[in-house]
């Protein structure tokens, strides 16, 4: 379902998801080459969730987000270059290179923090929604994580400390198949987590849960759009468990690129392998937004390929200017431990 | 100067805090432990609405919430009561706060301070008896705070919560009855100034928390003796004032270490080993460690006294310094 | 209701549910003589609970308690004298004295490991389960644990666990009300915790979940005993909740007791203090299971006396042996940090 | 003797003990970490069926299960994957598993090994490089294993497996890939016995784990210029085997301590305490201790290296011993 926006909206939508997608395809390759380690995560699949969700915050909200950070802060506006710089662990990096690709926080973008341990933002974007009913600041924040972090109990303990205190929080659950191995609701069980279908959670804490198909953007405008406002009028948590389908490329441990997107796939699966074939062409939520977009008359072919250009040539620019950010300087390592001065809060 | 109760040094030092700062909040009201004087709490529960908060039992998920608040602007004191439930929220205490400021490239600041009681307070057997700063000091990025004295309580407390970095605060029950000088005005104490509980030319006891008490005790008995022991007090491990303990060992050149963490890998082994890389040449005697011996707490009062770090013990270590 | 069970049978169950009383009254009279130190939990209130739920189990099932741990383990037929000593902290208490009022701990009658951790036990009992589930041996595995804990995540992981590999674990919350200072459910909702009845969150992992009136032994005995039957038959985890009002004496942090409970009660209340009369009235397990005993005719008010005298016998017996007990001798302090030799398991 | 890689004598390992006793199960399949031999595993799951059990991503809640499960007869061997996720599980291994022993009376045993990997993997970052192993000492109640060498990954895990104690089993993924000898047979190494690793009589290396293999290559260079390095690794911390480091330190009386956990009440600063302790008088030079520095581990290359107790570290401290 195409969102109900004016065309430079749905194009500005399709412009980041296909950035996203070309960003992290980039990232693969990258990483195939040798040119960045450590153990890594991908947004592919998911832009659909991640998108549209963050276009409707305000400047002022948080965002908090997990080890699958990349297209989150891309999609709320982070400079390609900058977040490829961090995962080099270049200088120019939004964290100096001190986070790389776990930890990437854009903190003028409201990430405050960025952690890998399974669930452990779910009490941080709690207590940023507590600080900002406690400074009547109107701002929400926003929690995104997988499936697999309702498995800790740092999971409901938050859900908790949300129900009783009636905290502007959105727990948004990425349900991309546990582990990229498998999918958690729906139709199929999951061997790791007996609640099912996952909403059954925060609604044992009172809190209202809904799921939403998270390929489809247009959906996930409305159903997102709607918990934010009820976080806004102060009623309380929100849940939402946004549903993707695994991307073959994550069925290991670390991504592998079965083929690299074209927004001709939209309309011509030629290219697409056979064994990738059904993903692209059911679960794909990039290529589902552009069909939608062909199909109601909001863009000609011609200009899917032109912003295909134009996206490619801004991961190209990203690219360069990541490689050409320097290292930081070793002694840089010791900086960093302790505030120095009294300010309290971020940077932001 | 007035002298005061440690309790109402503390108290007195919660209400400065609330009324200075409008972002500070309390998370849990048992800052006075099971003390028959935590009822006066009461008072400040009373004075400022609001600002003091009734957790559920979920230190995990009410740590973090301190956290995530501190991150986005507040100045939370969450109170874990016994420091053993520090364990319960140790991922985000050593894994989210610890690291925030540092992972961020120096742009999340966390003003949060844990507030915990910890060490051998009688009968509080295996599970209730830790002291976790030894384990918390092998974690970079967060400040540790052991005040002993009521003028250390009131002052160190202010500057825990001024402090735009993760503090934890490290209290001690048996501490809460004892009587001191309390300067008029809330001047805090600065975090990393060590401060000389006696002064004396024979022996360093360096100890920490309500091991500073005892250690005082044990130098009036030397003093009688003719032996004056000098008593320093880091009162903030991290940072650490660690001119003002080799001034003393420079002096003395004997040292005994005091410290109730447990004896591997405590406290009590990180100073005994940073006084003997700076003071090799100096030193008359092997320094001392005098700990909570490396055994599992006891509940039963006799064997909980002999694996403790007991006056017996400290003065059979200044004897093996001074021997 | 009265449970049907013969005659003999619940006589037994009062001189037990009697026999806590006594003890643990005996306690606070001790503590208040200042003759042994250190924080304590009463079971007074809960009787109904313990002593019928226990009498389901066999000899070789294992038992998880908490920091109130007097009840349960003097229900499964513990010497009334080593507990006390336990508590007293001499050397023969079940634990040689190392354990305390925290701890106790009589392996010799199933119980494993008591832990004063709020939750500790839960990940434990349903380990208990799993060896059972793989040693085949039919054994269950029981877990007493109050309201409070269900606000550790370590609860839920558990649930999950035991959930997802069916294993034989009954989940017996004991909901006192919480910190003794209110109801966590029925009529009123728990400031500390958000699902409401509590039975929503196991029956969110698919574990099924009842709530029992836990001053009534009848109903105890039904509902715990399908619940048991369940475990048996290989159905997976089981929860019960069961509800008591907050005696009087645990209001605050420390217990305090208003008076001693003497049999008379049952049928003349004259001596109970005013302010107290209400919970003795309604909500005392002992004195509603004293009635029914009289009320259908199994037993006459002298039984029921000289049933005290003997239970008050008995526990003179006990102070006698615990004081008379050596404390243990400083030095061993430093023995059973390791276990030298291997066998494994425990000494049961 | 055969070679082995360090994988498969780690392997080996797994199977022997799975076939040696009915009741050891193993939680969790990710014994090589993200190692690309991971996938080797799967021969072991198809070798035991029903023996290796995939539990959910719930750290607290699955080392309790283990914990209880060893206490109720089994023998289960979790892995926790990163060490830096142990503080998802720490109020189970630190509270309840190392006290359970002691706070019984000496009769519930928990024959339990936790298995994690631990230290600088390199790009790890602050959050998943962490090396708990003197918090864990820190922690009486708990053996601690530290395997370095193929040979002794296999006899330790052996003896981890059969003890009736709670034994953190702490590996490195830099060791994966190292070939060395392995004994044909499957005879266990105790527990609590040190293995001298190189001999030589100019100075003596105490390290551990992946931090051994670092000293080995640093005694080479300096072998080179004719000075002889040895290398003494205890293998466990708890059981501790101090006597040969003693006699090593008897022998060269010039130390350097070599660990990865951070400096400060790092396992660097309990051998340096100890080795000073016993050996005052017979010290040439002051211990020099290289740990992690006290730092949040960064994700930057150069940043990671200039924190960790790198070769160059290494040799730098010894020429400070040897200076
Ligand atoms: C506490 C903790 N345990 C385990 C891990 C290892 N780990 C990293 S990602 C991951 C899977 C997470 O699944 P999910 O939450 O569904 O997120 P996804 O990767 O699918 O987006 C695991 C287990 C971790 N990072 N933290
Ligand atoms: C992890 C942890 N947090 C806090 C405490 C302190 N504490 C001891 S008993 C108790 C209340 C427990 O309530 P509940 O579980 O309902 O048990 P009850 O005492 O009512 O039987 C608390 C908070 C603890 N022992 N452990
Ligand atoms: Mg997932
Ligand atoms: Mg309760």
């Amino acid at each position: 379902m195409l969102p109900r926006l004016p065309r430079d909206n749905l194009l500005e939508l399709c412009r980041k998801m296909l950035l996203i997608r070309h960003f992290e395809e980039g990232l693969i390759t990258l990483h195939n080459e040798g040119r960045f380690r450590g153990h890594y995560h991908v947004y592919i699949g998911q832009e659909a969730t991640g998108v549209p969700a963050l276009s409707l915050l305000e400047a002022s909200d948080y965002v908090f987000t997990t080890h699958r950070n990349h297209g989150h802060v891309l999609a709320r506006g982070a400079a390609p270059g900058r977040v490829l710089a961090e995962i080099l662990g270049r200088r120019d990096g939004y964290n100096g290179g001190k986070g790389g690709t776990f930890h990437v926080a854009p903190v003028e973008l409201g990430f405050l923090q960025t952690s890998a341990v399974v669930g452990g933002i779910i009490p941080l974007a709690t207590g940023a929604a507590y600080a900002a009913k406690e400074k009547k600041s109107g701002q929400v924040s926003v929690c995104l994580f997988g499936d697999g972090a309702l498995e800790e109990g740092a999971a409901v303990e938050s859900f908790n400390l949300a129900s009783l205190w009636k905290l502007p929080v959105l727990y948004l659950c990425e349900n991309n198949g546990k582990y990229g191995h498998g999918r958690a609701t729906s139709a199929i069980r999951s061997s790791s987590m007996a609640v099912f279908p996952l909403t059954d959670l925060p609604a044992a804490y009172k809190i209202p849960a809904q799921q939403v198909e998270g390929t489809d953007a247009g959906l996930v405008l409305t159903v997102i759009g709607e918990a934010i406002r009820r976080l806004r009028r102060g009623e309380g948590p929100q849940f939402i468990e946004a549903q993707t389908v695994r991307w073959p490329g994550s069925v290991s441990n670390w991504p592998v690129l079965p083929v690299r997107t074209q927004v001709a796939f939209a309309w011509d699966m030629k290219a697409v392998p056979e064994a990738v074939k059904e993903w692209y062409q059911f679960s794909d939520p990039v290529l589902l937004f552009i069909r939608e977009l062909l199909d109601e008359g909001h863009a000609s072919k011609e200009e899917i390929l032109d912003m295909q250009t134009s996206v490619a040539d801004e991961i190209d620019e990203a690219i360069k200017f990541a490689f050409d950010s320097p290292e930081p300087d070793p002694k840089s390592a010791l900086e960093n431990i302790f505030a120095a001065e009294k300010r309290g809060g971020c940077d932001a | 100067m007035p002298e005061m109760a440690y309790y109402e040094a503390k108290l007195a030092a919660l209400q400065e805090v609330l009324r200075a700062d409008e972002r500070v909040r309390l998370i849990h009201e048992t800052f006075l432990g099971l003390s028959p004087r935590r009822s006066l709490f009461g008072e400040i529960e009373k004075n400022f609405p609001g600002r003091v908060i009734s957790p559920p039992i979920s230190e995990l998920g009410v740590c973090g919430l301190a956290i995530g608040a501190a991150m986005a602007g507040m100045r939370p004191v969450v109170d874990i009561v016994t420091a053993s439930f520090s364990f319960e929220a140790w991922p985000q205490i050593v894994n989210e706060a610890a690291n925030a400021f540092y992972m961020s490239g120096g742009r999340t600041r966390v003003p949060v301070v844990f507030h915990m009681i910890h060490g051998l307070r009688g009968g509080g057997a295996a599970q209730h008896s830790h002291s976790p700063q030894a384990m918390l000091w092998n974690c970079p990025g967060l400040e540790i705070v052991l005040p002993s004295s009521p003028r250390d309580v009131r002052g160190l407390l202010k500057s825990a919560v001024a402090s735009d970095n993760p503090t934890v605060f490290v209290d001690h029950a048996l501490l809460f009855e004892i009587r001191g000088p309390v300067p008029d005005g809330d001047d805090p104490i600065p975090l990393g100034q060590a401060d000389i509980k006696r002064t004396g030319s024979d022996v360093t006891v360096v100890a920490t928390s309500f091991m500073v008490q005892r250690a005082c005790a044990v130098a009036e008995q030397f003093a009688a003796k003719g032996i004056q022991v000098e008593v320093v007090d880091p009162r903030t491990l991290v940072p650490l004032d660690f001119e003002t303990i080799m001034a003393s060992v420079e002096k003395t050149r004997r040292v005994v270490v005091v410290d109730e963490c447990r004896h591997s890998c405590g406290v009590a082994a990180e100073l005994a080993a940073r006084i003997w890389e700076a003071g090799f040449d100096k030193l008359k005697a092997p320094v001392r460690r005098v700990a909570t011996l490396d055994v599992p707490v006891p509940y039963s009062k006799k064997l909980e006294e002999f694996i403790s770090p007991s006056e017996s013990r400290i003065v059979e270590a200044i004897h093996g310094v001074m021997g």
